[in-house]
C-alpha cells in the first residue's frame, strides 16, 4: 500500500496558485461557550484544480468553506484567492450549501430559483433560458420547474441547488456534501457531471464528503482534515488517469489502494491522532 | 355651555346659504355643533351673512384643542368658544379677541337649558347637598365645574371637596343610572332626555352664578382682528342680526336644529333654548373670571378689555 | 363560518337590551340599529361621509405603508442606522396622536389633511415595527446564499427580505388598517373633518343612540372588510409560506 | 473587522455603542433647540423653556400622583393584553375552523375607535380603574393576538411532526413548541402593544379620570399651558424609551436562542 | 450471482407481523400540480425485523414513511400497524427525519432535545439522564450538551436527532437517511449502533437509505422501490449471518452478491423498469 502524501508545495503540476489558505483559525464565539472550530490551516488549490476535503464530523470543513467563500471572517489567518486577500464573497463563485434545502427560496419556483442568479449576472433572456434548462436536465428534473421547493423531495431539493450553481458557471465551485441526500445511481451521474464540468469550463472545484470512494474517484487531490481543533493531517495526490469513468476507474488497483490510504486516515483523524510539527 | 373639551361634537361641516353674492368674501367658522350655535346657522339660512358679502363655511369641531389653534394660526377666521376657554387662553398669553356673543343662560332658575340633574329617588335634593359628592361634568377645570361650585356656594354649601368627574355628555345618564356618580351636569338635549328619564333637576347653575350668563361667543385672533377690521365688523354685524332673528324666532332655531344635529325630531320641541343675547355683559366675563381665579383654573385675572373688542 | 361568528354577535346585541342586561337607552337592541342605519342609508350625507372616510383612511394608510415598508426595510437591513435610530424611534412611537391635534391643526387647519397627518404618524409605527421584526427574520442560509452569488442589495431586498417579512408586513397591514380606520374615525370626530366620525360625533351630541351605533356598526364592517381583502391577498402572495400550504392541504 | 484585540474590542465596541445610542438624539434635539430658539409661535414654545419647565411640572408631586397611577394601569392593562393575547391567539392560530368563527368579529371589535367603545364599556366596567384598564387591554391585545395567531400558523412542519410523532402531550406542545417557536412572533406583537399601551393609557385618562400623565396632558393642553404640554408628551416618549429598554432586555433573554440562530452565521 | 426475489409471504422467519402496508396510494394535490408520488405499496415487517428501503431519489421514500408514522394521510389503501390501522402516530414510535436539521427545536440545547421525548414518556428523572447520556455518547457527542442544535455541524445536528430516537427506546423505529451528514468512520460506528440497540431491545426497524453497501449491512431485508409514482420493486432478502461486523460481513462473498444485485435494481429503478403485474 505505497501513497505519495506530498505537501501542498510539491503538486504534480505547477499550475497557478487560485486559492491559498494560510493559517486559518476560527473561534467561535458563544455566551459560555467558545469553540476552536479550526486551529491552523494551511493549503494552497491551482487554478482549474478539482480537490476534495474529507474529515470527521464536526471538524470544521463547513467552517473553512464559509471562510473561503467571504461569508465568514475568521480569527485569525488569512485567505488569499487570485491574489487578493477574500473579505467578502469573490466574483464569479457559487456554492451549494450542506443545508440545501434551506439555500432555496420557498417562495420562487424551482426555475426561479436555478435562474435568479443568473439574471443577476446579467444573462441575456435566452441564454439563461438554455442554462437553467440544461442544468435542470443534467440534475435529472427537467419536469419540476413550475414546483415549488417544498414540493419535492430532500435528494430532488438537493439536485435544484446543485442545478443553480451548475447553470451559474463559476469559476469557483464550492460544495458541501451536495450529494448527500441523491440515491447511489444519481450520486454516480452527478459525480461524472462535475467532473465533465470542471474539464468544460476549466473551474476550480473545491468538495467536501464523507465519501471516501467519492473524494479518491473526483479529486486530483484529497486535502484531509484532523478532528477538531483542525489542522491539515494530509494533502492526497490522487495520481489516478485524468479520464474516469465510474466502472474502470474504481475497479483500478491504484485506486483501491488510494481509498484505503484515504480510510486509514479518516480513521485516524477520528480517533484523534494529529501531524507532527509539519505546519511550522 | 360647553367646554373646550373632548365632548365628541360634530356636524355637517359646511353650510353655505343659498344666493350668496359672487364677489362675498369666505369666511371660515369653527364652531361645535350643539344648539348655542344654532343662530349662526339660521343666520347664514336667512342670508344675514350674505347681505355683508361673506360666503360663510362652518367648520365643526370638537372643543378648543381644535379650535383655537386653527383660529390662532388664522386657518380659519372665528371660532366659538366658552368664555371660561377664552378667559383661560387670555391668561395664558394667547392673543385672542371676542367678537360676537353667543348663547347664555335664561335666567330662568329651573328652566335653563342647562343644570345639575339627580336620579328620581336621589336625597339630593339642592346645590347645597352636592358636597362631597360625585358630579359629572364634561370638562375638568373649565365653566362647568366651576359654575356648579358657584351654584354650592351660592345655595350655602361647601364648594371644596365636590369630586367631579369627567364625563362626555352623552355618557353621563348612564353613569347616573348606574350609580356612578350622584349628579351630572348636563345641558340639552340631555337635559330634556334626563327629565323624560324622571330625573330631577336640582339646581341651574349658570343661573346661579350671575343673572344673564353669558357663557359663549365666537371670537378671532389678535392678528386676524388688526389685519381685516373691516372683515370682523362684516362678521359682527351679521352675527348680531342672526341672534336677534333667533331670539326671535324660536321655532325656526328649533327647525334649524334638525339640519346640523341628529336630535330626535319628537324631542326639539321639549327643549329649552339657551338666551340668544345681543351684547356681551362685560359683568359676565368679570363673573367667569373671577371664579376661574377662585377655583384655581388661573393665577391672575387677565386683563379682560383686553379679550373685548 | 366567520357568518356564524358574526350571526352569534348579532344575537348577544340583541338579546342583551331585550332581557335588560343592559339599558337599552345606552345600548339600545341590534334591530333598532338596523332600523336607524337604514334610516342613514338613505341619505345622500352618509354615502358622503362613508366616501370620505374611505378615501381619507386609503390615503393614510397607503401612505403609512409605503413609508414604513421603505423605511422598515432600509433601518432593518442597515444594522448601524438600526442602531443609531433605536432610541429616537422608541421615544416617537408612544407619543398618542391625540396629543399631536392642536399642532395638526396649527398646520393644516381643520380638513382631511389634519386628519391624515394624525392617521399616517399612528399607523405608520405599526408597520415599521413588524417590517423591522420581519427584516429580522431572514433565514442565514438563505441570506448566505444570496450574498455568494453576490446579489446587489436591491435583488436582496427583493428576493430574500421582502419575502420573508411579508408575513409580517401582512400583519402590519392588518394592524395599522383598523388604527388607520380608527384615527381616521377620531381625527373626524375631534377636529371635525368630513366623515363617519363626524357624522358619530353629531350622533353622539344629539343623544341619538341608535344612529349612533348604526354609525359605528358601518364602521365595524369596513374593519371586517379590510381582513378580508387582507387575507385573500395573504392567500395568493403567501402561497409558499407553511402558514397557507399546511391549511391548504387540509 | 475581526481581529480587532478582544480587551480593546470591548471598550471601542461600548464606546460604539453609547455613541450609536446617543447621536441621533442628539443632533434631533440640538436641531429642535435652535429651530425654537427664538420661536414667538404660542404652540411651538423655545425648547430651552420647556426643559425649564420639565422638572418643576413633573417632579413638583406629579409623579406620585399621576406618573405612578398611569404605570400601574398600564402595567396592568399590559400584561392582562399579553396574557389575553397570546391566549386567545395560540387558540386560533392552531384551529382553523376557531379562526374562520372568530375573526370577523375580533375583525369588527379592532375597528371601533375608542372615543366609541369606551362608552360602551363603560357601561359594563364604570368609570373606575377597572375601565381605563379595560381601554388598554382593548388596544393593547390586537398586535399581541394578530402576530400570536400567524406565529403559531407559521410553525415549522417538520418541527410540528417531530413533536407529534413523539406523542408530545398538549400541554408540552404548547409549552416546548408551540409558545416557543411563535416566540420571535409574539415578541413583535408584545413591542407594538407596549407603544400602543402608552397611548391608550393616554387615550383611557381622557374619560372619566381624575389623575395620570394623560390626563395632565389633555388638562394643559386645554389650558393653553403649551410648555406644559411639550414636557409631557416628552415624559411619554421619555416613558416609551425607559419601558422599550425593560422590553428589550427580556427579550433578548427569552429570545437569546433566535437571535443566535438568525445571527449565528452572519458572524460566528 | 443468485439471489432469493421473495414476497412477504416468503420470510425466513415467520414472525408477527408488526406493519402492514396494504396498497398504500399518495397523491400530493397542489394547485395545478397533483404529484402521485406513490401509487400502489404492499408489503408487511415483522415485529422485531430491520428492514431497509432503498429507491431513487424522489421515489417516496419519505413520503411512505410519514404515511407509516401516522402524519401523513394516504389518498387510499392503509397501513395496519401491530393490528390496527394507522391514523395518528402510534405510541412507542420513533423517527428520524431526513431533515434532521429543522427536526431539533432550536430553542433548546442538545441535552433538552434528547430529553425532551423521555419526559414526555414520564421516564423518572434519574433514569433519564442515564439514557440521555448514553445516547449522546453512543453518537460521539458527550460533549456538547449544552450547545444549541444551531451551533453544531450538519452532521452533529443529525447525531442528536438520532440520540433522541435512541434514548427514546422505541418499539418501532422510523429513519430517513439517518446517517446521510457524517463521515465514513462515524457512519459505521453508527449502523453498528442500531444494529446493537435492534439486537438489544427488540425494536422494529425501517430505514432508509441511498447507500446501498449499508442497505445490505443493515438489512434482514431490503426492499427497493421503484421510481415515481412508486411500487415495491423487489423485496430481497438478506440472508446474512446475524453477527455482523463491519470487516468480515462486508468481505463476504454473499455481501457482494447482494449488493451487486440491490445496486443493480436501483439502477434498474432508475431507468424506469417496473415490476411485472405482480402486486395482482
Ligand atoms: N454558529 C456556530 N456557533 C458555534 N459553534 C459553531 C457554529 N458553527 C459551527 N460550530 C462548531 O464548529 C465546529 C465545526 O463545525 P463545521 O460545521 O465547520 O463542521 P463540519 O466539518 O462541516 O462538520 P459536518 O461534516 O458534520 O458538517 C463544530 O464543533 C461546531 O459545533
Ligand atoms: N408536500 C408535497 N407537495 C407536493 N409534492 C410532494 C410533496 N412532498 C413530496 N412530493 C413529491 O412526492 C414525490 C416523492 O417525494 P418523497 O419526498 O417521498 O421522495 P423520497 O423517496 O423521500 O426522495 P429522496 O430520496 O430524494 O428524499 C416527489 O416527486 C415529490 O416531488
Ligand atoms: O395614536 N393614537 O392616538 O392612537
Ligand atoms: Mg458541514
Ligand atoms: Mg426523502
Amino acid at each position: 500500500m505505497t501513497t505519495t502524501p506530498v505537501g501542498a508545495a510539491a503538486r504534480p503540476e505547477s499550475t497557478t496558485t487560485m486559492l491559498d489558505v494560510r493559517a486559518l483559525k476560527k473561534v467561535y464565539e458563544g455566551r459560555g461557550r467558545s469553540v476552536e472550530a479550526v486551529r491552523d490551516l494551511t493549503f494552497t488549490v491551482g487554478s482549474g484544480e478539482l480537490v476534495c476535503i474529507v474529515g470527521p464530523s464536526g471538524a470544521g470543513k463547513t467552517t473553512l468553506l464559509r471562510c473561503i467563500a467571504g461569508l465568514l471572517d475568521s480569527t485569525s489567518g488569512e485567505v488569499v484567492l487570485e491574489g487578493e486577500r477574500v473579505t467578502g464573497p469573490p466574483r464569479g463563485m457559487a456554492v451549494v450549501f450542506q443545508e440545501y434545502g434551506r439555500s432555496l427560496f420557498p417562495w420562487m419556483t424551482v426555475r426561479q430559483n436555478v435562474e435568479l442568479p443568473l439574471k443577476e449576472k446579467k444573462v441575456p433572456k435566452a441564454g439563461r433560458r438554455r442554462l437553467v434548462e440544461d442544468a435542470l436536465e443534467a440534475v435529472g428534473l427537467s419536469d419540476v420547474h413550475g414546483a415549488h421547493p417544498w414540493q419535492l423531495s430532500g435528494g430532488m431539493q438537493q439536485r435544484v441547488a446543485i442545478a443553480r450553481a451548475v447553470a451559474y458557471e463559476p469559476h469557483l465551485l464550492l460544495m458541501d456534501e451536495p450529494f448527500a441526500a441523491v440515491d447511489a445511481q444519481t450520486r454516480a451521474d452527478l459525480e461524472d457531471l462535475v467532473r465533465s464540468l470542471w474539464r468544460r469550463l476549466g473551474v476550480t472545484v473545491l468538495f467536501v464528503t464523507h465519501d471516501i470512494d467519492e473524494s479518491v474517484y473526483l479529486g486530483e487531490r484529497v486535502v484531509v482534515l484532523s478532528n477538531s481543533p483542525t489542522v491539515v493531517l494530509e494533502d492526497v495526490v490522487i495520481d489516478l488517469p485524468d479520464e474516469r469513468d465510474q466502472l474502470t476507474t474504481r475497479s483500478l488497483p491504484r485506486f483501491a489502494e488510494l481509498r484505503a490510504h484515504v480510510y486509514e486516515l479518516v480513521q485516524r483523524a477520528k480517533s484523534g491522532q494529529r501531524p507532527a510539527p509539519q505546519s511550522a | 355651555a360647553c367646554g373646550g373639551g373632548q365632548t365628541p361634537s360634530a356636524g355637517p361641516g359646511t353650510s353655505s346659504s343659498a344666493g350668496s353674492p359672487a364677489g362675498a368674501t369666505t369666511v371660515k367658522v369653527s364652531v361645535i355643533p350643539i344648539i348655542d350655535v344654532a343662530p349662526i346657522y339660521l343666520g347664514n339660512q336667512q342670508g344675514f351673512f350674505a347681505e355683508e358679502a361673506l360666503k360663510l363655511e362652518l367648520v365643526s369641531a370638537q372643543g378648543g384643542a381644535a379650535i383655537v389653534p386653527a383660529v390662532v394660526s388664522g386657518q380659519v377666521e372665528f371660532g366659538f368658544s366658552n368664555f371660561t376657554s377664552l378667559i383661560v387662553a387670555k391668561s395664558k398669553g394667547l392673543p385672542l379677541k371676542v367678537v360676537a356673543p353667543g348663547a347664555g343662560s335664561t335666567g330662568a332658575q329651573g328652566k335653563d337649558f342647562g343644570g345639575v340633574v339627580v336620579k328620581a329617588d336621589s336625597p339630593l335634593k339642592s346645590a347645597a347637598d352636592l358636597a362631597g359628592k360625585r358630579v359629572a361634568v364634561n370638562t375638568l377645570n373649565n365653566i362647568n365645574d366651576t359654575t356648579v361650585r358657584a351654584s354650592i356656594r351660592a345655595a350655602g354649601g361647601d364648594a371644596k371637596n365636590v369630586s367631579f368627574t369627567e364625563l362626555a355628555f352623552p355618557d353621563m345618564l348612564a353613569a347616573l343610572d348606574q350609580g356612578n356618580v350622584d349628579a351630572a351636569q348636563v345641558v340639552e338635549p340631555f337635559l330634556a332626555t334626563a327629565k323624560k328619564n324622571g330625573d330631577r333637576v336640582i339646581a341651574s347653575n349658570y343661573v346661579d352664578t350671575a343673572p344673564d350668563l353669558t357663557i359663549a361667543g365666537y371670537f378671532t385672533s389678535q392678528q386676524t382682528a388688526t389685519a381685516k377690521p373691516d372683515l370682523v365688523k362684516r362678521f359682527t354685524s351679521a352675527m348680531r342680526k342672526s341672534l336677534k332673528y333667533a331670539t326671535d324666532n324660536p321655532d325656526a332655531v328649533r327647525k334649524v336644529l334638525l339640519t346640523y344635529t341628529k336630535i330626535d325630531p319628537a324631542l326639539t320641541g321639549s327643549l329649552t333654548l339657551p338666551k340668544y343675547p345681543a351684547e356681551i355683559t362685560s359683568q359676565s366675563l368679570e363673573t367667569l373670571s373671577k371664579l376661574a381665579v377662585q377655583d384655581g383654573l388661573i393665577q391672575t385675572a387677565p386683563d379682560l378689555s383686553g379679550l373685548l373688542p | 363560518m366567520g357568518g356564524i361568528g358574526l350571526a352569534g354577535l348579532v344575537a348577544v346585541v340583541e338579546a342583551a337590551p331585550r332581557t335588560g342586561l343592559v339599558d337599552e337607552r345606552y345600548l339600545p337592541p341590534f334591530s333598532a340599529m338596523v332600523a336607524a342605519l337604514a334610516e342613514q342609508g338613505a341619505t345622500a350625507e352618509f354615502w358622503q361621509s362613508l366616501l370620505e372616510t374611505l378615501r381619507g383612511w386609503a390615503a393614510g394608510l397607503t401612505i403609512a405603508m409605503a413609508a414604513g415598508v421603505v423605511l422598515g426595510i432600509l433601518i432593518g437591513a442597515v444594522p448601524l442606522v438600526r442602531a443609531a435610530l433605536n432610541s429616537t424611534i422608541e421615544f416617537l412611537r408612544p407619543i398618542p396622536s391625540v396629543a399631536l391635534i392642536p399642532l395638526a391643526v396649527l398646520l393644516f387647519g381643520t380638513d382631511m389633511r389634519s386628519t391624515l397627518l394624525l392617521v399616517v404618524y399612528a399607523a405608520f409605527w405599526q408597520v415599521l415595527v413588524q417590517v423591522l421584526y420581519g427584516v429580522q427574520d431572514v433565514d442565514p442560509v438563505a441570506r448566505e446564499t444570496a450574498r455568494s452569488y453576490r446579489f446587489r442589495p436591491l435583488t436582496q431586498v427583493r428576493t430574500v427580505i421582502w419575502p420573508t417579512a411579508l408575513p409580517y408586513v401582512m400583519t402590519g397591514f392588518r394592524l395599522s388598517a383598523a388604527v388607520a380606520l380608527i384615527l381616521e374615525i377620531t381625527g373626524e370626530l375631534i377636529i371635525g373633518s368630513p366623515g363617519l366620525g363626524k357624522q358619530i360625533a353629531v350622533a353622539q351630541t344629539s343623544g341619538a343612540v341608535a344612529s349612533m351605533y348604526a354609525l359605528v356598526i358601518v364602521v365595524g364592517l369596513i374593519g371586517v372588510a379590510v381582513n378580508v381583502a387582507a387575507r385573500a391577498i395573504e392567500r395568493r402572495a403567501l402561497r409558499w409560506h407553511p402558514s397557507i400550504r399546511r391549511e391548504a392541504a387540509s | 473587522m475581526a481581529s480587532l484585540d478582544p480587551q480593546g474590542g470591548g471598550v471601542v465596541s461600548a464606546a460604539r455603542r453609547i455613541l450609536l445610542l446617543l447621536a441621533v438624539p442628539v443632533l434631533l434635539v440640538a436641531a429642535w433647540w435652535t429651530a425654537t430658539a427664538d420661536s414667538t409661535n404660542f404652540f411651538w414654545p423655545p425648547l430651552s423653556q420647556i426643559a425649564g419647565t420639565f422638572g418643576e411640572t413633573w417632579f413638583t408631586g406629579r409623579f406620585a400622583d399621576d406618573v405612578l397611577p398611569s404605570l400601574a394601569r398600564l402595567l396592568a392593562g399590559y400584561l392582562v393584553a399579553v396574557a389575553l393575547g397570546v391566549g386567545l391567539g395560540t387558540a386560533i392560530g392552531s384551529s382553523p375552523a376557531l379562526r374562520g368563527l372568530l375573526e370577523p368579529v375580533l375583525e369588527f371589535f379592532r375597528a371601533i375607535p375608542p372615543p366609541v367603545l369606551v362608552p360602551i364599556l363603560m357601561l359594563f366596567a364604570g368609570i373606575g380603574n377597572g375601565m381605563k384598564v379595560l381601554v388598554i387591554v382593548s388596544g393593547c391585545v390586537w398586535p399581541v393576538l394578530l402576530n400570536t395567531v400567524e406565529g403559531v400558523r407559521a410553525l415549522d412542519e417538520v418541527l410540528r411532526d417531530t413533536a407529534r410523532s413523539y406523542r408530545m402531550r398538549r400541554r408540552s406542545r404548547l409549552i416546548h413548541l408551540v409558545l416557543r417557536g411563535a416566540s420571535p412572533q409574539i415578541a413583535a406583537g408584545a413591542r407594538q402593544a407596549l407603544s400602543i399601551g402608552i397611548i391608550l393609557m393616554v387615550i383611557s385618562e381622557m374619560f372619566a379620570a381624575s389623575n395620570g400623565v394623560g390626563f395632565t396632558i389633555i388638562q394643559f393642553q386645554r389650558s393653553f399651558a403649551i410648555p406644559q404640554m411639550w414636557t409631557g408628551i416628552i415624559l411619554l416618549g421619555l416613558i416609551g424609551i425607559a419601558l422599550s429598554m425593560i422590553f428589550r432586555w427580556a427579550e433578548a433573554r427569552l429570545l437569546r436562542w433566535y437571535t443566535g440562530l438568525r445571527m449565528s452565521q452572519r458572524e460566528g
